[in-house]
């Protein structure tokens, strides 16, 4: 009980927990389950970009993908390792990820159909991505806040860099701008549902805002969300396809559409367009790499008694 | 300059191929810090190509390819994206389809081990362009050779698998070794001139780097013959194997698809 | 017209595409006979899509893209090489990437299935060109099944390893199974006016057909749902998967590079 | 002896010698590794030009090309059943392919590095097969004659094919015709090469002759390739790559140079520009379908046994 009101205390006060720290059950598993599932979101997210590196249009570009694509490896890193100082072992996590009892963010189960995407997910993905994951630099937990400060810094500069490609594409060929709507029509509603169901349909919100680990609700970082964008798109010249959208004096924010939830759900239920590919591609590479970690282990443990 | 050019496109192919060859490992490695260390190799490849091949235009700008009528695209990416297989000049063994870790690792090592003897006489070219590439390249390369002998070390003294994948890897790229010391006439004309190094100078230097590698690692010298080129040419003189046009496909596709676009 | 040509563009895609999957098996079945059959049915899924393809450009010219100028590729070429992934109206299921020989079976098996309750019907379109492609194309669709039935039940009957490959292959391509049947608003004009067949008409027949097959082989039926489109669109909508784009920057590569070529 | 009389007494005749018919060891064992070599050829020769069937640049390119490819599986087909009737399986031939017991005609180890290189491959590789091959379709041995007409009509066919493909690239742009001469200038030599080393380096020639497996030396064939193509190459409009290539009134025949042998004995040696990946790609494809023969086998022995 002393242990808990420490803890109790620790939280109240916005001070963070370490991992040396007492904290109960709850806690530490709601801690593994969503910083997991935030490493495995950037580790899976590597391929839906990673798709066009072998395809970028100048090298200038492929150089910037490439360290992108890249960065989103070292989140996944931090992320293990925040998730490691908590008692499980980046090889249970990745275990958990390709066997499917872990999530990732659904928005990865999108595939990338022109080099535009690489732009959308820049803006609006990695747009999305902050607004979430801003807030998380102040989360109850040290490891994690800490890594998240590193995340969000890398992912400002990624989005910076998405729509500037965008905004280089929009002055170019009509083929170019067209490439640029219709990669926008595609990502938009899939970037509103990053931000989780509707608060009313997500039952743990309430516990993981007690606990400082969510600072915000799904609705409230969904509005942010869009009341950034839609000058931004406005900016680039692109239309954001909700006829919905409309400025709100009243409440001084966006009014907008509800993306299609259905869909949304079938993406979390494994259904989603890539969902099969990108595990199988996860799954793939980790398996071919048994036997370099295998070698790894077994030389260490020669280097150890030798 | 058209020996500068040329000799500057040479070494910027096979930056640019060898890149885009470990780029290809991106989200493929067996872990996520050797997925990191790869894509950095290749990028700092890619860095390299892109300076190469930008003076190789500056030097005498007809070794750039005519662009499609009203394209925007620079030297580096005319050079990359709208030059045919048989306009490249990298070695063949940069372009050779990837295999499993133990290539890479194997490709890895030989490559920055030929490049790095290459390049530490490279920093005195009188060309200043080539030689600040070479300096800050053979930190580069320094790297890549290291974490490359590093896993080589590791392989082959880890199981009896990577072993044996490892044997096999050195095997099958041996036989592209001996090309990187050829000397082609216009690494000839460089070295002459005092811009470029002619690769068979530094061929002792390198085998006795690689040599420190395969005995840490108790590995004997393949015992495997050279492979012979197509007419007597090689990749220097643009005659490659079947795996560059299948690459440049795939690499130049969207290029090529929106000549005049921005990017 | 319109309904006509954008009718038979979908057709022609799908044979086109599933036509480019199977010829990647050349030079690498598990045997010679197989070898030779992959070839065929990848021939006759070629001779299909050029008669298509043709049809829709002459029902309505507006289909085929502007090309390059001085191009004088016919127009079953300009659809084929010089269109972008998103213009392609092909179903998904068509352009999954090849997996093992237990893939090859399944692919063949449902698409033709599909396929061939569809035909039949469209042996009475009134358009004559598709009436005479699908009374030449049920004949040839019925070899493709039977030969895939074949495999599919020696598969599942023969070793524990090829019955567990043949039911992961199942289950892979099965949550494309349902698009095949779902009625896109050019096919329900198609069916309408009589030049062509509503897919979800067909299905019963097709699920029919695909049951004794899967009852001689002792396969139950899949448990997997069917994968959901973008935004509810799919492949007839011009929304592919991530394998459509790489396959036509390879596929068009040399098209594109020689616009003005004569071939 | 009566039989080996009866058997020379055949060959004198020009009869054909039946897999049931008696026949010398000899006779036997270089029959085999002379139709083993030529369906190797066959198989290994499905990958220069497999190469382009993904690439082929018009529709009706790729139904010519599919189609001879196929056809080239075919004649493998054929003649590793000829080779069956000698009393060894397909699968032993095989397995001596991919072990590198076995040759295969070294001018597949050349790479295809454009378009034209079908064009090519069927005017000189199948034209120089054809010189080759037409003559042994009156060989000794009846399966291997029969195969041999079979695969003498299509091969014809091909490099009627492969011939009016460059004649169609001449008629088009610069660079078509710069690629055609660049494809005959890389495939001249090795087309030379496909008759084997000079006659005075061909120990076996004399007692293939004599046992009616081969039909003429090959200096002999290679003089009549040379005169049969310098007039279809001046048709075509390119150049042949050999300075010494005249015509020589006396002997009413062209003169011409030799080809590189070092390169040649490099090739037979393993070490051409393609041996590797050549054999690689065979053994890659048998071992992976290895599981689907062993079903096969499985699935037979149970219908067998039902």
């Amino acid at each position: 009980a002393d242990l808990e009101s420490h803890f109790e205390a620790t939280i109240a006060r916005n001070d963070r927990i370490e991992p040396r720290d007492w904290m109960p059950d709850g806690y530490r598993r709601t801690l593994v389950r969503q910083i997991a599932q935030h490493a495995h979101s950037e580790i899976i997210g590597m391929q839906p970009e990673g798709n066009w590196i072998s395809r970028a249009p100048s090298l200038r570009r492929k150089a910037i993908l490439l360290a992108k694509v890249q960065d989103e490896a070292g989140h996944g890193l931090y992320l293990y390792s925040a998730a490691e100082t908590l008692g499980v072992s980046r090889l249970e996590l990745t275990e958990m990820l390709i066997s499917g009892r872990q999530k990732y963010s659904s928005i990865f189960n999108y595939p990338t159909l022109s080099y535009a995407d690489v732009g959308s997910i820049g803006w609006l993905v990695d747009g999305a991505a902050i607004c979430n994951q801003v807030p998380l630099c102040r989360t109850s937990f040290g490891p994690y806040g800490r890594a998240m400060i590193r995340v969000c810094k890398e992912e400002s500069f990624h989005q910076r860099q998405g729509y500037e490609l965008l905004t280089t594409m929009m002055r170019g060929t009509d083929e170019q701008r067209a490439m640029v709507q219709e990669s926008v029509d595609r990502f938009w509603w899939p970037a509103l549902m990053m931000f989780g169901p509707p608060d009313a349909d997500s039952p743990n919100t309430a516990q993981s805002m007690a606990w400082g680990i969510k600072r915000n609700t799904n609705d409230e970082l969904r509005q942010k969300f869009v009341d950034m964008s839609v000058p931004q798109a406005e900016a680039l010249g692109v239309t954001l396809p909700d006829p919905d959208l409309a400025w709100n004096d009243e409440r001084a924010h966006y009014d907008f559409g509800q993306p299609d939830w259905d869909e949304f759900m079938q993406g979390v239920k494994g259904n989603g367009p890539c969902n099969a590919q990108r595990l199988a591609h996860r799954r793939r590479a980790h398996e071919d790499g048994a036997w370099v970690r295998a070698a790894a282990t077994a030389f260490a443990t020669k280097e150890a008694t030798a | 300059a058209p020996t500068l050019a040329a000799y500057a496109l040479m070494l910027g192919d096979d930056s640019l191929v060898m890149s885009h060859r470990i780029a290809e490992w991106t989200s493929n490695a067996p872990d996520l810090e050797d997925d990191i260390a790869l894509s950095n190799i290749a990028l700092d490849l890619l860095g390299q190509s892109r300076l190469l091949l930008a003076r190789a235009a500056k030097a005498d700008d007809s070794v750039v390819p005519a662009l499609p009528e009203g394209s925007p695209a620079p030297p580096e990416d005319a050079l990359a994206f709208f030059r045919e297989a048989h306009e490249f000049r990298n070695v063949r063994f940069a372009e050779v389809v990837n295999g499993d870790f133990a290539e890479a690792t194997v490709r890895v090592l030989l490559f920055s081990v030929w490049r790095l003897a290459v390049w530490e006489r490279l920093r005195a070219s009188t060309d200043h362009v080539l030689s600040a590439v070479a300096v800050k390249g053979v930190k580069e390369l320094t790297y890549h050779r290291d974490y490359a002998a590093r896993w080589f070390v590791t392989l082959a003294q880890g199981t009896e698998e990577s072993r044996s994948r490892l044997l096999a890897a050195l095997d099958e790229l041996w036989p592209l070794w001996p090309e990187l010391f050829d000397t082609h006439p216009v690494e000839a004309a460089a070295a002459a001139s005092g811009v470029g190094v002619d690769p068979a100078t530094v061929r002792e230097a390198a085998e006795a780097v690689l040599d420190q590698v395969l005995t840490a690692a108790d590995v004997p010298r393949p015992e495997v013959a050279r492979r012979s080129g197509v007419l007597g040419r090689t990749g220097r003189d643009g005659m490659h194997g079947e795996a560059l046009s299948r690459m440049l496909a795939e690499m130049q596709s969207v290029a090529r698809a929106h000549p005049r676009g921005q990017w």
